[in-house]
C-alpha cells in the first residue's frame, strides 16, 4: 500500500491540490477549506509523533543525484508543525475578516494561501538546492501577490518594492546555486556537503556570500530592511502574519539548513558579520518600533528586531555554546512564529473595532476587546522572552550558549534587546487600560480577538513542551552536520 | 493523595480560578465570588496536608522537566510553607476584603482574574525548589501585578505602572543574569538547607561574591531596599485591596523571602558569612530602615505614610538574615509573617476610610474614632503593632532582632531598632492621637457609606481588618502556642544552622 | 547627494563584477557523473531527449514548482479589483491583419509540432505554450477578439489550472500505487509525460495570455 | 580558455551590469528590463560552469536554465500586472518619489 | 451602673495585698513562657495600688461618668494588677509600658486641650523610659541565655553596670523622680485632683516596682551616678517648691522631693536590708494619695493647713534611715519638710503674708538641729568611717547649713525679691544648685541692703557678670560654697569607689 514515507509528498501535494480545489469551488470553498485544514494539520503533527529520526523520499522514484528527495528531520518536523498552526489559524481568520466589502478579496485570499502553505512547506522539506531556489520564487511571488491584495496605493507600492528587492535577492540566490553546481556537480544536499568538505574551493566563499546576502535581503535583515514594514504594516492582517510568521521566517530557515549542511566548513568568517548585523537589527528594530505611532508598524519593526536575534544566533554556532544555541535559534523561530502571527491577527482586530491604526486610538480596548487585548499581551510576553512562553526558553538557551561562548557583548545586547522589547509591547498594552474617550465605535465581534487568543495561548502552552521539542531537535543538534 | 499532585493543586487552583473569572461575564457576581472563595478554601486545606505531611519529617517535591538543564521544582518545606500559609490566609481575607471595596465598580472581573494570577505566583515563589523556578514565578509576580497597579485607568495609575515595571524589569534582568552565572558554575541550583555554593573552590570566590550581589541587586527591587523603592509609593495609586496585597503580602514579602532564600539556601549562610557578604547586606538594611521611617514622618497622605514605613519594615527581614546568628535568623523570619498581618490591616483599615469617609490625607483623621470606632481600634493594634509595643507580634520580632543583634555582637544594630521604633512611634502615635482625641472639625469628605446604628461600615469591609487586628494580638501574646509563627521560625532556623 | 549614491553604485557593482569573474575562473568542476546518470538513466524515462527526461521525469517535481509559480502571475492578476474601462477598441490596423491571417495559422502548427516533438528533440510544453500565447496575443491585437465569447474568465479557470491538475493527479496516482510520488511506471511514462504536456501547453498559454489585458 | 568559460565570464559582467542598472534606475519597466539581463547573465554561467562531456551540453544544466527562464518569466508578469494595476490607481510607475525624473535621459 | 465596672479590679488588688499567701502561675504559650507570682514585693504593691485606685475613685466619682474614659481605665487598671504580679521581664515590660500608655489617655481625657502640651511631653518621656527599660534588658536576657524571669537577671546587673544604669533612669523616667519630674509638677498645675493623683500613683508604683524587682540595680559606678543624680533632683524639687507662690504648685513639687527623697534613701545605703526599703517605697506610695487629696481641698484655713504639713512630712524615710546608720540623711529629709512646710504655709493663693508663722518656727528648730549634728556627730564620723569620708560629709554638712541660713533668711524680711518664674522648661534644666546658690548670694548679699538684681531668665550671663561686680563685698560665702561643692564631688567619688 502506501510507503511509510509518503507522508512528505503529501504534505507537500495536499495544500496544492486544495488551492486548485479552491480556484474551482464557488459556495462550498468555505467548508473545503476549514475540512482541508484539519487534515494537513493532522498531517503535521503525524509527522511529529514520528520523533526525531529523519524521514527520506525520492521524488520520482529517483536516488538523490539524479532526482530531488524530501527529508524531514527534527528541525523541519517542528517547523512545519509552526507553519500548520499559523496557516490555520491565518485562514480561519481570513474567513472572518474578509467580509462584506471585502468577500471578493476574501475569495481570492483562499487558494492564494493555501499555495503559500504549500510553498513553505515544500521549502521546508526540500532537500535539493535548485528545488530550495523554485519554492523561494514560489513563496516571494505569492508574498509580493497576497501584500498587494488590498490593492491600495500604498499596498501596492509596498508591494513592488518587496518584489524588486526580492527578484534581486533570488537572482543572487541562483548565481550561488549556480556557482555551487559548477563546483561540486550536483545538487543533492548531503552530497554536495561532502564534495565541499573534500576540496573547499575559494570560489565556495564567494558562492556562500552571494546565497547568504540574498537570503538575508529576504529575510529583512538590519541594512537590508527597509522594504519590511510598509509591505507587511500595509497588508490585511491575516496576510501579515503569514508573512511575518513564514515567509521572513523561510530564509531564516534555508540560511541555517545551508549553515548547518553544505556551507559548514566556510562559515567561519560569515558568522561575526551575521552577528553585528544581527545586534544592530535588535537594537535599530526596537528603537524604531518604540517610536512608531501606527499599531502594526510597531509589529512590522519587531519583526525586524526578532530576526535579529535569530541571526545574531548564528555568531553563537561555535565552541561550547554550540548545541544549545542551536536549541535556542530553533525554539526562538517556532516562538516567534507563533507570536508574531498571534499579534498581527490581534492587532488587525484591535484596527477594526477602534476604527484606525493609530496606538493612541486604542484607549479602552481593554474592556471592549478582551480577547484581543489579552492575545496582545501573551504575544507581546512571548516576544519579551519572559517565563512561562516558549520565547523565554529560546532566549535561556541564546544566553547559555552566548555564557559559554564568552560573548559577553552578545549576551548584553540580547538582555538590552528583550527589555526594548518588553518596553514597546507593554507600551501599547498599557494605553488599552485608559477608560475609552468616545463611546461609539463600531461594534464588532469577539471572533477576531479569539482566534488571535488561540494562536497566542499556543505560543504560552509551547513553553511547557520546550523538552519534548529539544528530544526532535537532538540528532540534528549534537551531530553538528547535516545527517 | 501523592505529594505531587497535592503541591500542583496548590499552586494551580488560584490559577483555574483566575483562568473561569477570566471567562466569566462581568455581571457574574455571585459566581465570581463562589469561585475566589472556592480556589482560597483548597488552597488552604492543600496546604495543611502539606504541613501534616512536613511536620512528620516528609519532604513533599515534584520535579518537571522545563529547560535542559534546569527544571522546575516545586518543594514543600518548613520556610516555604510559612511564606504559603500567610499568603494563604491573607488572600482570603484580602479577597473578602476586595468583594466589599469594589462594590459596583468596573472591571471587577478583569481585577478578580489578575488577583488570583497574582497569588499563584506567590504560591509558586514560596514553593519554588530551585532558583529557576523561583525565577520564573518572581517575573510572573511581575506580569500579573502590573494590571493591578493600572487598575484605575487614569494618567497617574499608568505612571505609577509603568514606573512599577521599569523597576521590577531591570530587576528582573539583573536577576536573570546572576541564576544564568550561577547555573554555568554549578548546574542545577536545588534549593538545600546550608546552601549548596559551598561545594565550589575558593578560586570562585570574587564571582561569589558577585553573583550574590546581582541576587541580591535583583530581589532587592522588589523587597524596596533603598536606591530601589522608588515604585513603591508611587503604586499606592493602586486601589486599597491591591496595596494591602502588594504591600503585606505579594510583591514586597516575595521580594524579602528571595533574600532569605538566597542567603539561606543557595549560598548558605555560613558561607555567605565567610565571602563577607552579610556585613554589607546589614548596614543597606539599616539604612533602609531608617530612611524609610524618616520619609514616613514627612508624609501627608495616609497610604504614602504607610509605603514608607513599609519600605522601612521589610528590612527588618533583611537584617534578620544578615546579622549572622539563630536567634536573628528567628527574628527576621517571624518579622516576615508579622509585618505581613500587621501591614495589612492598616491597609484595610486605611481602605476603609478612604471608601466610607473619603479620608485620603492624615489631617482628615480627627475624630475618626467616634465615627468608626471598629475599625480604628484595628488601627490602633496594627500601629502599635509597628512600634513594637509588647504583646503585639511587632514586639516579639523586634525583641529576637534585639537579641540577634547581640549575639553577632553588633551593638549599633540594637541601638538602629530603638531609633526605628521611636520613630516609628513619631509618625503612628499623632495619627491615633488625631483618631481618639481629636474632635471632629470639618465634615468628611465624602461620606458614602452613611452611618447605621448598627455598624459604621459594610461588614465585608468591617470583618477583615478586625481578624486581621486579632491575628496581630494573638501572635503577639500567643507567640509561645504551637502553631504560632515564632515556633515555626524556630524549626526553620534549627534546620537552617546545622550542629 | 544623487550624484554620489550613483558613483557608489557603480563601484559596487563593478567589485560585484570583479568577485563574480574571479569565482568563474578558478572552478574547479570534478567529473560530470551527473550527465552520465542521466544518459544512464534515459531508457526507463519514458522520453528520448535528455532534456525533457530531466525536465519531466527525474526532476519533474520541480517542474511542477515551477507551474504552480506561473500559476500564481494571472491568479494575482486577477485577484486585483480592476477599476479599468474596458480593453481599447481594436485597431483595424491593416498591416496587423495582414500579418495576424498568415501568422496564427503557421504559429498553431509550430506549437503543436513544438509539443509533440519534445520526446524526442528539445521541445516541449513551455516552448509550445509561448508560441501559443504569441498567436493569440496578436490575434487579440489585430481583431480586439481573441478567445470565443463563451469562455468567459470564470470558465476559463478549470483550462487554467488544467496543466498543473493533470501533474497532480499523475502524482498521487502514481503514489496511491504505492510507489513514488510522480513515479511513473517506465511502461506508461512516455504516454504520461506527453499527456501532462499537452495539458500544460494549454493552461500556460492561457496563462501568458491573462497577463496581457 | 575554453568557450565555456568565455560563456561564463560573459554571464558574469551582464549580472553586474543588470545589478548596476537595477540599483540605478527607478522606472519599474526599466528595472524588470534589468532584472532579466541579470537572468540571462546567471543562466550564462551556469551553462558555463555545468561540466557537459563531449559537445552536448549537460542536460540537468539545461532543464535548470528552462526552469529559471520560466519562473523569471512568471515574475516579470506579476511584477507588469502589479505595475499596471499601480499605475491606474492613478500612482506613479517610480516606485521612489517623483524628484527622481528629471535624471531619466529620454523623459517622455 | 457603668462605674461600678470600674470597682472589682481595685477591690481585688486590695484583697489580694491583704491576704497574701504566694501562689505561683507558669503559662508555657502566652509570651514565651510567663510567670506570675504573689510573693512579699507583690504584695505590698498591690496594696498601694489598691488603695490609690480606690482613692481616686471616691474622690473622682462625678469626673469619671464619661463612658470615653472607661477602656482607659480599665486597661490602667489590668496594667497596675499585672504589675507587681509580674515575675518574668516579658510580663513585667507589658504591664510598664501598658501602664505609661493608658494613663495618657485618662491625662488627655481628663484633662482636655489644656493638658495638650503636657500630655504629648508626657508621651515622649514614657516612650524614652520604655525603650530605655527594653535596650537595658536586651543585654541582661542575652547574657543570661535568654531566659527571662527577674530574678536571675538582677543577678547579672553586676556584670552590666551600664544596663543597670539604663534600667535605673528607665524607672525613674516612669515615677518622674532623677530629674524626670518636669511633667509631674507641670501636670500638678493642669490636671484635677483625682485623675493627678491616679496618674502619679501608678506610675511611681510602676518605677519603684522595677527598682524593687530587680535590686541589683545600684551598683558600681552606675549606683555612684545615680545617687549624684538622686540628690541633685533633691535640690532642684526643694528649690521648685520653695520657688512657688500659690499652694496647688507647691503642694505638686512637694509630692515630687518626697520621691526624690526616697531616690536618695535608696541610692544613698545599697547595702541597706531590701525589706526596708520595700517598707518605705510601699509607704511613701500610700501617701502621695493622701497628699494630693488634702492638696485639692478649698481654700484651706490654717489649721487644715498644718494638717497637711504634718501629713506632707516623710515620717516614712524615718525608719529608714535610722536602720542606715548614715545619720548625714537627716539633712534631706528635713529639707523636704522644709519644702512642706512653704506650701502650707501659702495660704491663700495670692496671700503670702501669715506664712511666715508655722515656717519660722519649724526652722529655727531646724537651725539648732544643724548646729546640734555638727558638733555632735563629726568626730564620732571621724573615727568611723576615716579621714577622706570625713571630709567628704563635712563639706556636704556645710553646704547644706548654708542652705539652711539662706532658708531661713528666706522667711525674713518680706521684700524678698521676685522669684523665678515658674514651671518654665528651661528652669528644670537649671542645675538645682545653681538655684540654691542664688539664694545663698542673696542672703549674704544682703545681708546689710536690699538687693538690686533678679534673676530673670533671658540675660542671666550679664547678670552673673554684674552679680560677679557685687561679689567682692560677699566675696568669702561664693568662695566658700563653690569648695564645699568641689570638696563633695570629689569625696563622694573616692569614698563610694
Amino acid at each position: 500500500m502506501i510507503r511509510s514515507d509518503a507522508l512528505l509528498p503529501i504534505l507537500v501535494m495536499l495544500p496544492l491540490s486544495l488551492a486548485l480545489l479552491l480556484l474551482l469551488s464557488g459556495r462550498w470553498g468555505r467548508f473545503l477549506s476549514l475540512a482541508g485544514m484539519v487534515l494537513t494539520t493532522a498531517l503535521a503533527a503525524l509527522l511529529l509523533s514520528h520523533g526525531g529520526q529523519p524521514l527520506h523520499h525520492a521524488m520520482g522514484g529517483w536516488p538523490a543525484p539524479l532526482g530531488i528527495g524530501l527529508r524531514a528531520d527534527g528541525l523541519a518536523t517542528l517547523m512545519v508543525m509552526m507553519t500548520a498552526l499559523v496557516c490555520s489559524a491565518a485562514l480561519i481568520y481570513g474567513e472572518y475578516w474578509f467580509d462584506g466589502a471585502k468577500a471578493e478579496q476574501g475569495r481570492q485570499f483562499r487558494p492564494l494561501a493555501w499555495l503559500l502553505w504549500a510553498g513553505v512547506n515544500a521549502l521546508l522539506l526540500a532537500d535539493d538546492l535548485f528545488n530550495l531556489y523554485v519554492t523561494l520564487e514560489l513563496l516571494t511571488l505569492l508574498a509580493a501577490g497576497l501584500a498587494a491584495l488590498m490593492a491600495t496605493q500604498a499596498a501596492l507600492t509596498a508591494a513592488l518594492r518587496y518584489l524588486m528587492v526580492a527578484l534581486i535577492a533570488s537572482t543572487a540566490f541562483l548565481l550561488g546555486v549556480a556557482l555551487l553546481y559548477g563546483a561540486t556537480g550536483t545538487l543533492a544536499l548531503e552530497l554536495i556537503s561532502i564534495r565541499v568538505a573534500a576540496n573547499p574551493q575559494p570560489v565556495l566563499v564567494v558562492a556562500m556570500a552571494l546565497m547568504v546576502g540574498g537570503l538575508a535581503l529576504k529575510a529583512a535583515l538590519f541594512p537590508l530592511h527597509g522594504w519590511l514594514p510598509p509591505a507587511h504594516g500595509g497588508a490585511a492582517p491575516p496576510v501579515s502574519a503569514l508573512l511575518s510568521a513564514l515567509v521572513v521566517k523561510a530564509s531564516f530557515y534555508v540560511v541555517l539548513r545551508l549553515w548547518m549542511g553544505p556551507l559548514a566548513p566556510l562559515t567561519g568568517g560569515v558568522g561575526p558579520v551575521l552577528g553585528v548585523l544581527g545586534g544592530m537589527a535588535i537594537v535599530w528594530g526596537g528603537w524604531q518600533a518604540l517610536r512608531q505611532h501606527n499599531l502594526k508598524m510597531v509589529v512590522a519593526y519587531s519583526t525586524v528586531a526578532q530576526m535579529g536575534y535569530l541571526f545574531l544566533a548564528f555568531d553563537l554556532l561555535q565552541g561550547a555554546g554550540y548545541a544549545s544555541a542551536l536549541n535556542g535559534m530553533v525554539l526562538q523561530a517556532v516562538a516567534h512564529g507563533l507570536a508574531k502571527g498571534a499579534m498581527f491577527l490581534a492587532a488587525g482586530a484591535l484596527v477594526v473595532a477602534a476604527g484606525g491604526y493609530r496606538v493612541d486610538q486604542l484607549q479602552g480596548m481593554a474592556s471592549r476587546q478582551p480577547l484581543a487585548v489579552t492575545a496582545l499581551a501573551v504575544a507581546g510576553i512571548s516576544l519579551a522572552g519572559m517565563p512561562p512562553t516558549a520565547g523565554f526558553a529560546g532566549k535561556w538557551l541564546l544566553l547559555q550558549a552566548a555564557w559559554l561562548n564568552g560573548q559577553w557583548l552578545w549576551l548584553a545586547v540580547m538582555l538590552a534587546g528583550s527589555l526594548l522589547t518588553a518596553s514597546y509591547l507593554l507600551k501599547v498594552v498599557a494605553v488599552t487600560f485608559l477608560p475609552a474617550p468616545v463611546a461609539a465605535s463600531v461594534g464588532c465581534g469577539q471572533r477576531l480577538g479569539g482566534v488571535a487568543l488561540m494562536l497566542a495561548l499556543l505560543a504560552l502552552l509551547a513553553g511547557f513542551a520546550v523538552m519534548p521539542m529539544l528530544q526532535l531537535l537532538a540528532p540534528v543538534a549534537t551531530t553538528g552536520g547535516w545527517l | 493523595m501523592s505529594d505531587a499532585a497535592l503541591l500542583l493543586i496548590t499552586v494551580s487552583c488560584s490559577l483555574v480560578g483566575g483562568i473561569v473569572i477570566f471567562l466569566l461575564p462581568e455581571q457574574q457576581r455571585g459566581w465570581r465570588t463562589a469561585i475566589n472563595l472556592g480556589a482560597a478554601l483548597i488552597k488552604i486545606l492543600c496546604l495543611l496536608l502539606i504541613v501534616g505531611a512536613v511536620l512528620n519529617g516528609q519532604v513533599l517535591s515534584v520535579r518537571l522537566p522545563f529547560l535542559p538543564g534546569a527544571d522546575l521544582v516545586l518543594r514543600a518545606d518548613a520556610m516555604s510553607l510559612l511564606f504559603a500559609i500567610l499568603s494563604a490566609l491573607l488572600w482570603l481575607v484580602t479577597t473578602i476584603y476586595a468583594i466589599g471595596y469594589l462594590e459596583g465598580a468596573p472591571h471587577r472581573r478583569r481585577f478578580f482574574g489578575f488577583f488570583s494570577l497574582c497569588v499563584t505566583a506567590t504560591m509558586g515563589i514560596a514553593l519554588a525548589g530551585n532558583l529557576i523556578t523561583f525565577f520564573l514565578f518572581y517575573e510572573l509576580l511581575t506580569l500579573t501585578t502590573y494590571p493591578l497597579v493600572v487598575h484605575r485607568g487614569t494618567p497617574k495609575a499608568l505612571a505609577a505602572g509603568r514606573r512599577y515595571l521599569a523597576y521590577t524589569l531591570v530587576g528582573g534582568v539583573v536577576l536573570l543574569t546572576g541564576v544564568l552565572w550561577l547555573q554555568q558554575l554549578l548546574g542545577s541550583v536545588d534549593f538545600s538547607h546550608g546552601g549548596v555554593v559551598s561545594v565550589l573552590a575558593d578560586s570562585h570566590r570574587p564571582a561569589l561574591v558577585a553573583i550574590f550581589a546581582l541576587l541580591i541587586g535583583g530581589v532587592a527591587v522588589k523587597a524596596a531596599v533603598v536606591p530601589l523603592h522608588g515604585w513603591l509609593p508611587e503604586a499606592m495609586v493602586a486601589p486599597a485591596p491591591v496595596s494591602a496585597l502588594l504591600h503585606a503580602v505579594a510583591v514586597v514579602k516575595a521580594g524579602a523571602f528571595g533574600v532569605v532564600r538566597i542567603c539561606y539556601d543557595v549560598f548558605g549562610i555560613e558561607y555567605a558569612a565567610s565571602l563577607g557578604v552579610l556585613q554589607p547586606l546589614a548596614v543597606m538594611a539599616g539604612v533602609t530602615i531608617l530612611w524609610g521611617s524618616l520619609r514616613a514622618l514627612v508624609q501627608s497622605d495616609l497610604k504614602r505614610r504607610l509605603a514608607y514605613s513599609t519600605i522601612s519594615q521589610a528590612s527588618y527581614i533583611i537584617l534578620g538574615v544578615a546579622l549572622f546568628g539563630p536567634l536573628a535568623t528567628i527574628g527576621g523570619l517571624v518579622h516576615l509573617v508579622h509585618q505581613g498581618i500587621m501591614k495589612i490591616t492598616l491597609f484595610f483599615c486605611a481602605g476603609n476610610y478612604a471608601e466610607t469617609l473619603g479620608i485620603h490625607a492624615i489631617d482628615q483623621l480627627d475624630g475618626v474614632g467616634q465615627r468608626m470606632p471598629l475599625t480604628t481600634v484595628a488601627f490602633t493594634i496594627g500601629a502599635l503593632g509597628m512600634i513594637g509595643v509588647p504583646a503585639t507580634a511587632g514586639f516579639v520580632s523586634k525583641w529576637y532582632l534585639g537579641q540577634g543583634a547581640l549575639a553577632a555582637d553588633m551593638g549599633w544594630v540594637l541601638w538602629l531598632l530603638l531609633a526605628s521604633s521611636l520613630l516609628n512611634a513619631a509618625y503612628f502615635l499623632p495619627l491615633l492621637h488625631r483618631a481618639w482625641f481629636r474632635v471632629q472639625r470639618q465634615p468628611w469628605p465624602e461620606e458614602h457609606i452613611p452611618r447605621r446604628p448598627g455598624r459604621e461600615t459594610s461588614l465585608l469591609l468591617l470583618l477583615p481588618p478586625l481578624v486581621t487586628a486579632l491575628s496581630v494580638v494573638m501572635a503577639g501574646l500567643w507567640a509561645g502556642a504551637p502553631f504560632s509563627p515564632l515556633v515555626w521560625a524556630q524549626l526553620i532556623t534549627a534546620l537552617e544552622y546545622r550542629p | 547627494m544623487r550624484v554620489v549614491a550613483h558613483r557608489l553604485i557603480v563601484a559596487g557593482c563593478t567589485v560585484v563584477g570583479l568577485a563574480l569573474v574571479y569565482a568563474v575562473v578558478n572552478v574547479q568542476g570534478p567529473a560530470p557523473d551527473l550527465a552520465l546518470a542521466v544518459s544512464g538513466a534515459l531508457a526507463e524515462s519514458g522520453v528520448s531527449h535528455p532534456v525533457t527526461a530531466v525536465l519531466l521525469n527525474f526532476r519533474a517535481y520541480d517542474t511542477l514548482l515551477e507551474v504552480a509559480v506561473m500559476l500564481v502571475a494571472p491568479l494575482v492578476a486577477a485577484a486585483l479589483p480592476t477599476t479599468a474601462p474596458a480593453p481599447a477598441k481594436p485597431t483595424n490596423d491593416p498591416v496587423l491583419q495582414a500579418l495576424a491571417a498568415v501568422a496564427v495559422p503557421l504559429a498553431l502548427l509550430l506549437a503543436i509540432y513544438l509539443l509533440l516533438i519534445g520526446a524526442s528533440r528539445s521541445g516541449g510544453a513551455f516552448h509550445a505554450a509561448a508560441v501559443l500565447a504569441g498567436a493569440l496575443v496578436l490575434l487579440q491585437l489585430a481583431t480586439g477578439r481573441s478567445l470565443p465569447a463563451w469562455l468567459t474568465p470564470t470558465r476559463q479557470q478549470p483550462l487554467l489550472i488544467l496543466g498543473l491538475a493533470l501533474f497532480c493527479a499523475v502524482g498521487w496516482l502514481s503514489l496511491l500505487l504505492g510507489g513514488y510520488f510522480l513515479g511513473y511506471p517506465p511502461a506508461w511514462a512516455g504516454v504520461m509525460i506527453l499527456v501532462i504536456e499537452s495539458g500544460l501547453t494549454l493552461s500556460l498559454a492561457l496563462a501568458l495570455w491573462r497577463l496581457m489585458p | 580558455m575554453t568557450s565555456a568559460l568565455g560563456y561564463a565570464i560573459a554571464g558574469a559582467l551582464l549580472v553586474a551590469m543588470g545589478l548596476a542598472a537595477m540599483l540605478l534606475h527607478h522606472h519599474l519597466v526599466r528595472r524588470l528590463i534589468a532584472f532579466n539581463i541579470m537572468g540571462g547573465g546567471v543562466f550564462l554561467v551556469l551553462l558555463g560552469l555545468a561540466p557537459g562531456h563531449g559537445e552536448q551540453a549537460d542536460p540537468v544544466a539545461q532543464a535548470l536554465i528552462l526552469t529559471g527562464i520560466v519562473v523569471a518569466v512568471a515574475a516579470t508578469g506579476l511584477a507588469l500586472a502589479l505595475a499596471r494595476r499601480l499605475h491606474q490607481a492613478g500612482g506613479d510607475v517610480r516606485l521612489d518619489h517623483p524628484s527622481s525624473r528629471e535624471d531619466d535621459d529620454d523623459q517622455k | 451602673m457603668s462605674i461600678l465596672l470600674l470597682w472589682p479590679v481595685p477591690l481585688l488588688m486590695v484583697a489580694l495585698g491583704l491576704i497574701g499567701g504566694n501562689w505561683y502561675w507558669h503559662l508555657p504559650t502566652l509570651l514565651g513562657g510567663v510567670h506570675w507570682g504573689l510573693d512579699g514585693v507583690a504584695q505590698r504593691l498591690l496594696l498601694a495600688i489598691g488603695l490609690v485606685w480606690l482613692v481616686s475613685l471616691l474622690v473622682g466619682r462625678a469626673r469619671y461618668q464619661q463612658p470615653r474614659l472607661w477602656p482607659w481605665l480599665l486597661l490602667a487598671q489590668l496594667a497596675s494588677l499585672l504589675l507587681p504580679l509580674a515575675l518574668d521581664l516579658m510580663s513585667f515590660y507589658l504591664a510598664f509600658v501598658a501602664l505609661g500608655l493608658s494613663l495618657y489617655g485618662v491625662i488627655r481625657l481628663c484633662g482636655g486641650s489644656r493638658c495638650s502640651g503636657v500630655g504629648r511631653r508626657y508621651l515622649v518621656l514614657m516612650l524614652v523610659a520604655d525603650g530605655l527599660v527594653l535596650e537595658a534588658s536586651l543585654p541582661l536576657v542575652a547574657a543570661s541565655h535568654g531566659q527571662l524571669l527577674l530574678a536571675p537577671l538582677s543577678a547579672q546587673l553586676s556584670q552590666h553596670p551600664g544596663a543597670g544604669l539604663m534600667l535605673a533612669l528607665g524607672f525613674a523616667l516612669k515615677a518622674g523622680a532623677l530629674l524626670g519630674h518636669g511633667w509631674l509638677t507641670a501636670l500638678a498645675r493642669r490636671l484635677p485632683a483625682p485623675p493627678l493623683l491616679l496618674v502619679s500613683g501608678l506610675l511611681l508604683a510602676a518605677g519603684l516596682g522595677g527598682w524593687l524587682r530587680l535590686p541589683g540595680l545600684i551598683q558600681g559606678w552606675a549606683g555612684l551616678v545615680i545617687h549624684i543624680l538622686a540628690l541633685l533632683a533633691l535640690l532642684a524639687t526643694v528649690g521648685g517648691a520653695l520657688n512657688c507662690r500659690q499652694r496647688r504648685p507647691a503642694q505638686g513639687w512637694v509630692v515630687v522631693s518626697q520621691v526624690a527623697l526616697l531616690m536618695v534613701l535608696m541610692t544613698s545605703a545599697p547595702q541597706s536590708d531590701p525589706a526596708l526599703r520595700l517598707t518605705s517605697a510601699a509607704w511613701l506610695i500610700t501617701q502621695q494619695p493622701l497628699l494630693w487629696l488634702l492638696a485639692c481641698l478649698p481654700a484651706a484655713s490654717g489649721g487644715r493647713r498644718l494638717l497637711w504639713w504634718l501629713a506632707a512630712l516623710p515620717w516614712w524615710a524615718l525608719l529608714p534611715m535610722l536602720a542606715s546608720g548614715e545619720p548625714w540623711l537627716l539633712l534631706p529629709t528635713l529639707l523636704v519638710s522644709v519644702a512642706a512646710a512653704h506650701a502650707a504655709a501659702i495660704g491663700s493663693p495670692d496671700d503670702s503674708l501669715d506664712r511666715r508663722q508655722p515656717a519660722r518656727v519649724l526652722l529655727v528648730t531646724m537651725a539648732v538641729a544643724v548646729a546640734g549634728q555638727l558638733a555632735i556627730v563629726t568626730p564620732w564620723l571621724a573615727t568611723q568611717r576615716g579621714l577622706t569620708h570625713l571630709l567628704g560629709v563635712g563639706a556636704l554638712w556645710w553646704l547644706l547649713a548654708i542652705t539652711a541660713a539662706a532658708m531661713v533668711h528666706r522667711y525674713g524680711p518680706r521684700q524678698w525679691p521676685k522669684p523665678l518664674p515658674e514651671g518654665d522648661w528651661l528652669k528644670v534644666l537649671v542645675p538645682p544648685l545653681l538655684v540654691a546658690w542664688d539664694h545663698m548670694l542673696k542672703a549674704l548679699a544682703s545681708l546689710d541692703q536690699p538687693p538690686a538684681i533678679t534673676l530673670g531668665r533671658r540675660h542671666w550671663p550679664r547678670r552673673l557678670l554684674a552679680k560677679a561686680a557685687q561679689l567682692e563685698s560677699g566675696l568669702t560665702g561664693g568662695v566658700l560654697a563653690s569648695v564645699a561643692l568641689l570638696l563633695v564631688l570629689i569625696a563622694l567619688a573616692i569614698g563610694w569607689g
